[in-house]
């Protein structure tokens, strides 16, 4: 993967492509180690949603907002947020309670072709190759939310497989209706932003799509970098760069400490 | 960019929401936070064949049952404590008007949780009551049972609309509670419609300040009515106590429907609003009701 | 029943003889109006059992403690609480959990020979004679404690019934292993303190039997008062009436603005 | 009359309650109120074939899974965040030296809440994954199934024993927390026995001061050992911050056995206990996690 030269970080654009698709009004969940997440739904806040709704997975902050990006559940928040929730009272909605959430955005160690999250590992379950951190909330998001998205801060074919090793939370499952058929409620992934380009699922088949590539990126590039065969649309967008006021906003009212860019930068390359 | 969460609505707005023959749950515990102003609107309203399913209460469940918006009330707990049993509720449990579905601690919190969990059930302790025998619909016998512990299966509680009071709110619609929380918050993620009638609006930076107090975060409350006095007769935690007096009053009125219908004309079917009720209670006596020397 | 003059009221009485039967470091909940329960827990750590911890069922405060007697779940109480819980965090062991707590306090509209409580209705309930307040917490204290006191502030044969009309808590049941054969825990009533004695439940038949009688009451009286046969020990002792130090201490330290004597002054005469 | 709790007790006392084979809780979040004191303790002692069941944790499983002290551990989540995977918990999963029990945070709050209420098990949705394949014991198809949505029964989790950090108790043993509680309370009601580290011991009065930090009341306490940087490297919060150098340390000497055994021998296992640890990290250290620079 080439260094992309931008003049703006990686971690603020992902933050400002997650920021434009959230409506206001909405309720999302962030876990912990989720400065993007944060960032997103801080300038979604800080802009054109400022009645959207997020809480803190673990911590049960709501809405901590000050202009820092700091982990979601440090006790910090609690000085800036407007409510703190206690997590045995939060289950029941994190856990069981079917679209409570709108969305919820979360990263893997593998996703494929139907959106489906492996945070657990990387070959065979009892003798993996790679023993990821496991499952937590994304069960639950993925099986529960209304919608979510997944963030991958890197794109290349460990990442992007054609059937994940271990499902730990189910996208489109094997693509289809094959999601409500397994007695899920509706959702899934809607959108997939990596530091390639923009990805959703076309409707029918619920098989990844390419939605637009980000500046420099060529379609060869990306299937070089994915594991299996992505839909690619007759006329391929380009991703439109984080504007002015979005990197603005972003620096002046979310992450004035420089957080994103210091934390994640353009990817080197492979 | 700062727009209006829409959530602050004025009592007409909030309550047309209620219709006849919904499932209302009501918030608070006995005399604390009973969610009286919106009360007094569905009366006002003339609101008719309602399903309650009140949190253990007091005037709140019972003026509704008194004015005979009630087809049937669960009752986990409906008294007035040390100023007697609830009057109107209990002369129409007495008389059958009113169908009452006996219920206790576990089932309410059970079927609650089920229905905050959007669960078909929950699971309790059969404790050896009666209640399965007067309410076979509310505990049925589990069909699994294991060890030797048994087990009933109360059926998920999800009220239309709930009904809650609280102290504080911002524009954003975090609900602020300077007492207890009671069941209030397992209420409203277990209900599909959330009203909360307050006694102030506050900026959220006054919310910010006290997090800790935001016992109904804004994402679980669809409508907000600001009702200064709004839990009269019964207290709002810190803010003012219980209205002894005009609970001794309204007690009293209640010996009979006939006497009660005057209360109702006089005090809520006014036309008036809240406004003409709180000039009916007067200034004194809402104001001595702050000063912390009206405690029962 | 007759005017028994007395140098302390009722209620600091049943106070006292509730209190000297708990042990340090038990643990106890107190419902909603519930004046002399409060002052019996807070009596007996401010004399003997200062671990003793009790939580205000519905309002979460736990062991507050300042030596005024206010309804248990006020919100004054939050300021001089060891801790406040949410009540839906509390349902788990208030509802479920067995033998949590040691033991609970109830009063009923009517108790039976077996400590059988009814606070629901007298008569059928389909068309009741005196519609109660309900059960609330109730069935679970009495199913689920290790053991419970019932506290009654009248004793007539109204109260003292062959049967409860309605079993809201499970007592002794029909006796003898009644209880543990219907798959309750061990458990049960193991004291009644009334304006006119204690009575506690023989071992083997879980009938009630008199303890003792208070000053200046005779058996006839209380079995005049009763609506079932009482077990008699051949001796019938006479209760120990609260000491100076009893009453010292709970005037001086629990209940200085003297709730107990304005609201449970000794009955009148029926 | 005053007398002490007996609830506060040295490490060693403590500890003593953790005998071989037992199944041992962890609470905390990741870095944030690992019960490291009670971790190192364990260690020294040398205890053997532990079943872990930690709230999403870091180092504290890792550690005692890297001492070898673990027969098997449930994973819910143990990671090291933006440091990496979770070092010697990874070597021994992909080894297979330490089973791994896959759980998902409904299998654990389902689990914690049976557990707590003496209910066999708990009702949790089917959500798709691979999880009830790899831990067939740990999800069950439900027997009963009710309308549309597939439901898995989780068996009660009750620790024999819970390890807990807060930043502060009193000598009844009330534990305060000035951030948030996590699962720490419902596992402790699901415990059969519940240790907790704390910085340090305060006045009742203090702690009276601010009921709504008490997340563990006494009730639900057996034993509270004093130790001040009891969650370091974690941290400790409100108190002091992670030591970011110190855990790359230790990742760093988590490389492979040897080297991992080298880091105990230096850190856990020289004799000294707590305080030798304390100076081994160094005043410096230490007092600059407590200035509110060291934050990641």
């Amino acid at each position: 993967m080439p260094v992309v030269p931008q003049s703006f970080a990686m971690g603020e654009m992902l933050a400002v492509l997650l920021a434009r698709d959230m409506a206001d009004g909405e309720k999302a969940i962030v876990g912990t180690n989720s400065d993007i997440q944060v960032a997103a739904c801080n300038l979604a806040r800080a802009r054109h949603a400022p009645h959207l709704w997020w809480v803190s997975g673990p911590g049960g902050m709501t809405n901590p907002t000050e202009g820092i990006i700091r982990p979601a559940a440090d006790a910090e928040n609690i000085a800036v947020a407007q409510a703190v929730m206690d997590l045995p009272l939060m289950i029941d909605f994190i856990d069981w309670q079917i679209h409570f959430f709108d969305f919820a955005i979360l990263g893997a160690l593998q996703t494929d072709r139907f959106g489906n999250i492996n945070t657990v590992c990387v070959g065979d379950h009892a003798k993996p190759r790679l023993r990821g951190p496991g499952t937590v909330g994304i069960s639950a998001l993925c099986g529960l939310s209304k919608r979510f998205y997944i963030m991958m801060t890197r794109h290349d074919r460990g990442a992007f497989v054609p059937k994940v090793d271990f499902v730990c939370g189910a996208g489109h499952m094997t693509g289809g209706s094959s999601r409500t058929d397994a007695g899920l409620p509706e959702g899934g992934p809607s959108l997939v932003v990596t530091p390639l380009g923009v990805f959703d699922f076309e409707p029918a088949s619920k098989a990844m799509r390419v939605r637009s590539l980000h500046e420099g990126v060529t379609i060869d590039e990306v299937r070089d970098n994915t594991g299996f065969d992505l839909l690619v649309p007759d006329k391929i967008e380009s991703t439109l760069a984080p504007d002015a006021e979005e990197l603005f906003v972003l620096r002046r009212a979310v992450d004035t400490t420089g957080v994103l860019p210091a934390k994640f930068p353009w990817p080197k390359a492979n | 960019m700062k727009t209006s969460s829409g959530k602050i609505v004025d009592l007409a707005t909030a309550l047309a929401a209620v219709k006849d023959g919904m499932t209302v749950g009501i918030g608070g515990w006995i005399f604390h936070g009973q969610p009286m102003a919106l009360i007094r609107g569905l009366i006002a309203r003339g609101v008719r064949d309602l399903t309650l399913v009140p949190a253990p209460g007091s005037v709140a469940p019972d003026m509704l049952i008194g004015a005979g918006c009630v087809k049937e009330t669960a009752c986990v707990f409906i008294s007035f404590e040390h100023l007697g049993l609830a009057p109107n509720f209990r002369r129409a449990a007495q008389s059958g008007a009113v169908k009452v579905l006996e219920m206790d601690g576990p089932g309410i919190a059970g079927g609650l949780r089920a229905g905050a969990c959007d669960l078909p059930y929950g699971l309790i302790p059969d404790l050896g009551t009666d209640l399965p025998k007067v309410n076979p619909n509310g505990y049925r016998k589990a069909r699994v049972q294991e060890g030797s512990r048994p087990l009933l299966e109360v059926p998920a509680i999800k009220p239309d609309v709930l009904l809650l009071h609280g102290q504080q709110a911002d524009e954003e619609g975090n609900v602020q509670y300077f007492g207890a929380g009671y069941f209030d918050l397992l209420m409203a993620q277990a209900a599909k419609h959330v009203i909360c009638s307050v006694d102030r609006i506050v900026p959220s930076s006054t919310v910010r300040q006290s997090a800790r107090l935001t016992k109904i975060p804004s994402a679980f409350v669809d409508a907000i009515v600001v009702t200064p006095f709004g839990a009269h007769p019964g207290c709002s935690p810190g803010l003012y106590d219980q209205d002894e007096a005009h609970l001794k009053t309204y007690v009293a009125a209640s010996r009979d429907q006939k006497s009660f219908d005057s209360y109702l004309d006089a005090f809520v079917r006014n036309g008036g609003g809240e406004p003409a009720y709180r000039d009916k209670i007067g200034a004194q006596a809402l104001a001595a009701l702050t000063s912390g020397g009206a405690a029962p």
